[in-house]
């Protein structure tokens, strides 16, 4: 059974935090287990959003904090001149998502797996503080290794990192894989060819064909 | 502004209007093979391996492990287009052979787990941008009997971070984006102005630049314009002349009738 | 009678606001009258009470915000002793970085420029002792005019305000450039969206936060 002075308590410290806090932290300064903290914090948090509060409390890398609703993002966003971080670019995303799921992970692991040099990400993501170096590999070289941090949770809205979905479900489907397969095939068979035949064909009716036709010719002719 | 974009001129399919930016040879390939189902057989290989020349002049310090993968990556490519553009003969050494497929595979491999790298980001992408939308609550206490409590705020803050404060603070403050691009269609590629160009220069044959872009009401558009007409000064079928400094640029047709729009190679212009 | 989006609506303002809100503000900000605010204020601040929240909604200097109910004292100084608050809010550093920078400066200077309302800020960092009074402005109206105090030197570790890094070589950095770009932008989102695929190798440590952002993220979620 909970004791009635927890939940006032912890919504008054929650309300003063500025980060999310550890229901460890919040059991130690509030004088209850760690358990019933987050009894409490959960029933506050179903309250919010049965009484429609503008407000919820959200767990975000690793702790609580008062968030507005996403449904009140249009109001906040009138008040709000500069609340907004900035956006991540298709490079920094796809960068964070080897690093969060292959953490922790090295420079050149992410790079050989991106096809892409990843020094300039990487640098700016580490300066914006979703991710860090967290070991050493302790092979020869000892390549410097990172992973992802707690900004990089509260940036995803995330408990934790095992939170994101399984990498599995992004593994392509059999379609993809073997388009890739014909995409890179040894040996041309005959199909390809024609297939590839009758596609330049169907499209030459559509617009700008025949520049992309003649330059294959060249290139070739020159190869 | 563009760094490590690969170029996008892409031959052996129709140039698109909306040229994607390519993350890299990786990313390219996906989009080639993908996208435009197309077969090694039909890429024009040489982007791809600028490409990762392109990769390997990034580096901040060449890094022998990655820069040597990079060249081994293009190599193999380069190898299995040219198996597939030889005719097949007889001669071919068999461990080559196997070497070449043991190649490809990894190369395959790759592609897959790059491609599973960059679905998995589409899922971040949609995470913040949905965490976005709720606000955290960072004030702190407010209460008068609560400030002084607490140990020095300061202690964790240096001039540097002040500094940034201050950039932070005076940034000018972007406008909100007022979407009118249902009411005013505006052309901003270059490859459509240089078809408008092509379609009408060799009519009027002769031209200034304030003629040109006379109607223009954006300075995009006329960006996108003079863009346009480089280009086709890079392609020999204009001449340009400009008596001065800020002189009025005269644009001149000299390529004859059969140019077309399409044959004009475009750079991708970035920004 | 009050419509029902307002009391969400007022709710995750407040929760974000630094300051005190006026009700004006509010009404404006809702699109609701300043009756239909304050009734709709005093209503949560009522529900607050009667359900024994650990924060109350108060009016203060003739704006609303939320503030810890007062039996909560104890566990919000416990809290605040721990140390694990002991920073300032960004917008307290920012405030602090104009004074420091621009001193003397006028409170109404100060919030023209970060486009807010910075009385609750300034008497906190006046009650910390890092700005003080220093003058008055000698023209019209006689402002009282701030600059930071030796308190604020000492801890800053430096020895006069001269040694605070220059801001001369500062440019803005693309991506603020680029938010900027974006706010004037009338081209199709998916070019926004591949263009700013670049954008986080840009090094740039101010985050150009934006509203126009904020839109653009809505329009990828929902695509």
């Amino acid at each position: 059974m909970t004791a009635d002075h927890i939940p006032p308590a912890v919504e008054a410290i929650l309300l003063v935090a500025e980060d999310p806090l550890p229901p460890e932290l919040l059991a130690q300064l509030v004088g209850a287990s760690t358990d019933e903290v987050v009894e409490v914090c959960e029933t506050l948090a179903r309250e919010y959003e049965v009484d429609g509060r503008g407000f919820i409390l959200a767990k975000v890398a690793g702790g609580y904090r008062y968030q507005t609703a996403t449904e009140q993002a249009p109001y906040v966003e009138r008040y709000v001149l500069d609340g907004q971080s900035s956006r991540l670019s298709a490079a920094a995303l796809e960068t964070l998502a080897v690093v969060a799921y292959k953490q922790p992970v090295s420079r050149n692991q992410i790079a050989s797996i991106r096809g892409v040099n990843v020094d300039g990400v990487m640098r700016t993501l580490q300066q914006r503080g979703y991710v860090d170096e967290v070991a050493r590999d302790p092979g020869p070289g000892q390549a410097v290794l990172y992973g992802t941090t707690p900004s990089f949770l509260e940036r995803m809205g995330l408990d934790s990192v095992s939170d994101l979905p399984p990498l599995g479900e992004f593994f392509p489907g059999s379609d993809v894989v073997e388009a890739l397969e014909r995409g890179l095939r040894v040996v041309p068979d005959d199909e390809v060819i024609a297939e590839a035949g009758s596609d330049a064909e169907a499209d030459s009716d559509a617009e700008a064909d025949t520049s992309a036709e003649a330059e294959t010719d060249a290139e070739v002719d020159g190869s | 502004m563009e760094r490590g974009a690969a170029p996008s001129r892409v031959t052996g399919m129709p140039y698109e209007v909306h040229t994607p930016v390519f993350d890299g040879p990786f990313d390219m390939l996906l989009h080639l093979i993908l996208r435009e189902q197309v077969d090694l057989y039909e890429i024009n290989l040489s982007e791809i391996v600028d490409a990762y020349l392109a990769e390997l002049d990034r580096m901040d310090r060449l890094d022998l492990e990655v820069a040597t993968e990079f060249l081994l990556i293009a190599a193999t490519l380069v190898e299995l287009k040219a198996r597939r553009l030889l005719p097949d003969d007889n001669e071919v050494d068999l461990d080559d052979e196997l070497g070449l497929w043991e190649e490809r595979d990894l190369l395959l491999a790759r592609l897959v787990e790059c491609k599973t790298f960059k679905d998995a980001a589409l899922v971040l992408r949609k995470l913040s941008a949905h965490a976005a939308r709720s606000y955290p609550r960072r004030v702190g206490p407010v209460e008068d009997r609560f400030i002084g409590l607490a140990p020095d705020l300061l202690e964790r803050t240096t001039p540097e971070d002040l500094r940034a404060a201050y950039i932070t603070a005076t940034a000018p403050k972007p406008v909100i984006r007022v979407d009118i691009s249902h009411i005013t269609p505006i052309k901003v590629t270059v490859a459509e102005a240089v078809e408008e160009l092509v379609d009408e220069l060799p009519r009027v044959g002769r031209l200034t630049f304030r003629e040109l872009t006379s109607e223009l009401v954006d300075r995009i558009e006329v960006v996108v314009r003079f863009l346009a007409v480089l280009e086709l000064f890079k392609q020999g079928v204009v001449e340009l002349d400009q008596p001065g400094n800020f002189g009025e640029i005269a644009i001149v047709w000299i390529g004859d009738e059969s140019v077309r729009a399409e044959a004009i190679t475009i750079d991708t212009y970035e920004g």
